[in-house]
């Protein structure tokens, strides 16, 4: 069992916001899924306050060694998300984090009185790093924004606060600390690197977006570096997230002080890469136990 | 993988699966357990979305076309070799209706869904080639009316000038197509000006094919589907 | 021909500093390389005031898609570099662009000055953003204290002034913007992204240096991504680096915006790649043309 | 690839080059032009160091072991299949004093210039291997006294125990040298105490092999050397 924030869970890893719709995934793989879901905890898409219909296609873009996507956050609203997404993910049989941004400190009060209203949702992660909507970025990048933004929503809600920091600042250490001062109990990173791609043969952007978030082992030693600072800079649970496709990344985000391990891109290419890389971690500590 | 051979400018990959049936119009992620990525431009990375062409008896058989480092990659394999597969998946066909005739129109890397539509409820082909190499995967459904790019065989032209003839000829008819964007346009333009029900497969680069990434999506008059569960097979009507 | 900052070049595209010693490759590869050398002008290793020995060995570590170093910046100082490297660079026959780096204005100042004075030198390059040296990120990574920096440096050297810029800042565009407001003749981007390893099986860093660098195709979209940002904020010429390892890569960083194209990593891997991504660029440009 | 044979552990590649002729301890970079990277983690990216076991007449020689992405991709190589080359590169061995008898030791994939150095200068090789599998390599060799750890070929332990008998006769040696890290280590220990010359030929991460990256530094009393440029054979007094 893993400790994290009062909460109790059945191994280290989660699923990474926005890379499993656990929904989708029962209709697609059946009821198997609950009987063994592949994540300790699980972690909704961002939500917002009004519904929305995401950036045009094409949303995706192979890289070296990773994915580039400008999905831009489609999401049903928080009324839709509440009424039926909500109680779907309850059936899971795992804690439920869910994910909300807004572009205002008052967008994301809102948000989050609402969210802790519900029974069913056991931590907030509050997304202030998407590089593809401006407003998300700029709070988050900035330490005393975000300072400011945490303490206003703190006081709303008595579950635990995890911030989901951005990757494209100059001293996420310091956006860490900042977080922590305003009474966050986690930070959770890395989100996407902002990057970009053209079209082949073309001059203009490839990503309906324009540009878009690099995740995948292309980023992996960069959230290694990210974590390790943050880990070292806070007192609070880090949630290390970045590239991990196996049980040795894993490891080595946990090694350089990160509670939890959260995983994306990498169930893409298998969807049961969760349950995987806890199995692999497993039988790492028991080799380092015996 | 269990069995390979080339068909025309084709390959027609088999291999050993758990035999979950698949339907026509549903699909596969592959990718090879080794030599995956690397090399120029470190591609392929995330698996590849591939039709079913025929699936039972624990095989799945795949119809593919080297067109970049991914299909190039499973065009290579040889047997023995083994593949990380994720299916089937996708909604596809449905039975056509009794009182219509089912058309079958599709070309190049679109015939699977078609092939396995014919062996399960009939209907007649029209595909379209660019050439006489490509044409060779006709042979894949029975009867089909052929058009080539080139005109080395069948009709000289595009295969929606066949379906275009034959949605003059005042049957009554239903639509199952499965090809390249630009065709599937045409073929959606036209059944909905013949006010002639349609059910198009279409393509989207995939990340998942599960619906975790929500990247392939496609516009409809609902908003943003996702093909690869929502899909591949869209009525045309509902496309925006 | 291309232009830059009023220095003519056979073709755009030249090395990114510190990934090739044009003195060790000609006693490898002989004079042949003089007579065809890859670039199209030749920037020096960073230089410091003093010598440094740079990081203790292991300085490299493979990524996926890429190379993290911890070089750690060694060089001979600026004595020697001026009395005995940079005769040598001379002898190669294209245009120098000197890089230096200092921990303070002043430093960077007597820099400046010394290699001002020097008629085989081009360009200068500064380095405020090498990740492995605390004092250098610092200042390129905030706005107000580069345009500071620049300022204070611009009346010092008729030269062009390039900045190279830090990726790992929260927004590069305005670092950009303000090197411009400060003088500067040219921007430089991207440098290597923080990043980090552990030593296989174990929990400590594998660098010498703790921390490093990466750099590659790894990194390619995202100095697109800031690229296409820095190059549509300023007026003045960018040079664009990051992963370049073909013709197409370096296109597309001539497409959104970059006057100049800087090869790193590749050359590693193929000591011919300037001069192989030139003659892929000149065939693009004569197939466009056509 | 012009040729490949197993040799116990090791695997014996034959590579067509112009025919520079190497010396004894230099290296070439090595990488595949197909399969190079991808796969699980991705590596490997960059070319990878090994040392000439031959070169001349058009043709280059490697002795490998699989021990990591970069050498098993290049021990799978089959004949026909294309490299990358760049090469032969660093300082190798110098001719051996006349007035001293030349003492060679090495093990593992340390043996390539030490063969080498034998046909050109000749000279006394004591070779150690981890067990009988791996000392087939010693055929590279002539007359080579050997050490396994296991002990089932020759002296049982280190192939330094043999160097240190060989220094405790008091012939006028010189040392040649090439192995693992450890081996090294002991080699330079006892000839710095037995006041003998001694040369070693060291490994360390490269990216480049041609002193363009400055990541393959060694410590010497000097400063940091870069192993691919100033090496990779050094004087043993000269380390720190
Ligand atoms: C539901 C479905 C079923 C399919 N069935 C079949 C089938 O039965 N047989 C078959 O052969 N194919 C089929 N396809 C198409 C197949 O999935 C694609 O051709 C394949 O993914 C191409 O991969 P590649 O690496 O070979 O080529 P890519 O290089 O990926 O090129 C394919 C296209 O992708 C775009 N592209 C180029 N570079 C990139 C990049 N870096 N990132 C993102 N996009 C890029 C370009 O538009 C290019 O033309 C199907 C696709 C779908 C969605
Ligand atoms: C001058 C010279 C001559 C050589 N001659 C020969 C020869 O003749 N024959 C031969 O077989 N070998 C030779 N080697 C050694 C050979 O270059 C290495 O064994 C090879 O580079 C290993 O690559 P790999 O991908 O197979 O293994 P890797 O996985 O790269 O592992 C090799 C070692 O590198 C380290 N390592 C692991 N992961 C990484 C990473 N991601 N980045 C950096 N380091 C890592 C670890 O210490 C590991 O033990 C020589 C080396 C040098 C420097
Ligand atoms: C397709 C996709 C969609 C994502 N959507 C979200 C999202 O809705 N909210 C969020 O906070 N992060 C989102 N992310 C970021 C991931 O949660 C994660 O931080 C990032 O992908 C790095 O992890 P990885 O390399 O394991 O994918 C998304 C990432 C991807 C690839
Ligand atoms: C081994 C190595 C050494 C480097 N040394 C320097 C340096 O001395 N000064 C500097 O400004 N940049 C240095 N860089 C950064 C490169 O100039 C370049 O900005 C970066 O590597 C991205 O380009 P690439 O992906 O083509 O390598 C170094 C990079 C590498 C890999
Ligand atoms: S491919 Fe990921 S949602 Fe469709
Ligand atoms: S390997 Fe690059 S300097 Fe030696």
């Amino acid at each position: 069992m893993t400790a994290f924030c009062g909460i109790e869970l059945a191994h280290p890893v989660i699923n990474a916001s926005g890379c499993f719709d656990a929904l989708a995934a029962r209709e697609v793989f059946g009821d198997s899924l609950i009987e063994r879901f592949p994540f300790a905890a699980y972690v909704s898409k961002t939500v917002t306050l009004g519904p929305r219909a995401g950036n045009p296609p094409p949303r995706l873009w192979e890289a070296a060694g990773g994915l580039i996507n400008s999905i831009g956050l489609p999401n049903p609203g928080i009324d839709a998300y509440l009424e039926t997404h909500l109680p779907a993910y309850a059936a899971l049989g795992v804690p439920i984090i869910t994910n909300v941004m807004g572009s205002t400190v008052e967008q994301f009060g809102e948000l989050v009185e609402r969210v802790a209203l519900r029974d069913e949702v056991a931590a907030i992660e509050l997304n202030v790093s998407c590089p593809n909507v401006a407003t998300g970025l700029d709070i988050g990048a900035d330490p005393h924004e975000l300072e400011r933004l945490v303490t206003a929503l703190r006081p709303l809600s008595a579950k635990p606060l995890i911030v989901k920091l951005t990757p494209n600042a100059a001293d996420v250490a310091a956006c860490a600390a900042a977080a922590e001062s305003g009474g966050a109990d986690s930070v959770s990173l890395i989100n996407t690197l902002r990057a970009m791609a053209l079209a082949p043969g073309a001059t203009a952007p490839w990503l309906g977006g324009g540009t878009g978030g690099l995740s995948g082992p292309a980023i992996r030693s960069i959230a290694l570096a990210q974590v390790a600072s943050v880990a070292a800079s806070v007192a609070i649970p880090v949630i290390g997230m970045g590239g991990v496709a196996s049980g040795a990344d894993a490891a080595a985000l946990l090694d350089v002080g990160a509670t939890l391990v959260a995983v994306g891109t990498e169930t893409f290419r298998d969807p049961a890469a969760g349950r995987r890389i806890a199995n692999e971690l497993a039988q790492r500590f028991a080799e380092n136990a015996a | 993988m269990v069995g390979r051979r080339a068909l025309g400018a084709y390959v027609v990959l088999e291999v050993g699966d758990e035999a979950v049936a698949a339907a026509p119009g549903q699909f596969y992620m592959l990718a090879a357990v080794v030599g995956w990525g690397g090399g120029e431009g470190e591609r392929p990375f995330l698996g590849r979305a591939i039709s079913a062409l025929f699936a039972g008896d624990g095989r799945v058989g795949f119809l593919l076309e080297d067109v970049g480092p991914g299909t190039g990659r499973l065009c290579s394999l040889a047997v023995g070799e083994e593949l990380w597969l994720v299916g089937p998946l996708g909604r596809g066909f449905d039975a056509p209706p009794a009182e219509r005739e089912a058309l079958l129109v599709g070309g190049g890397v679109g015939i699977p869904p078609l092939a396995m539509f014919q062996e399960a409820w009939g209907g007649r082909a029209l595909l379209g080639f660019r050439d006489a190499r490509h044409a060779a995967g006709a042979s894949l459904l029975k009867d089909a009316e052929l058009a080539t790019d080139d005109g080395s065989v069948g009709h000289a032209g595009y295969v929606t000038d066949l379906l275009e003839r034959e949605l003059r000829a005042a049957g009554e008819v239903c639509v199952y197509a499965c090809g390249p964007p630009a065709m599937l346009e045409t073929v959606r333009a036209l059944t909905l000006a013949a006010g002639v029900p349609a059910w198009l497969a279409l393509e989207a680069p995939m990340a998942c094919g599960f619906g975790a990434c929500f990247g392939c999506v496609v516009a409809t008059h609902d908003g943003f589907k996702r093909v690869c569960l929502d899909g591949p097979v869209f009525e045309a009507a509902v496309l925006a």
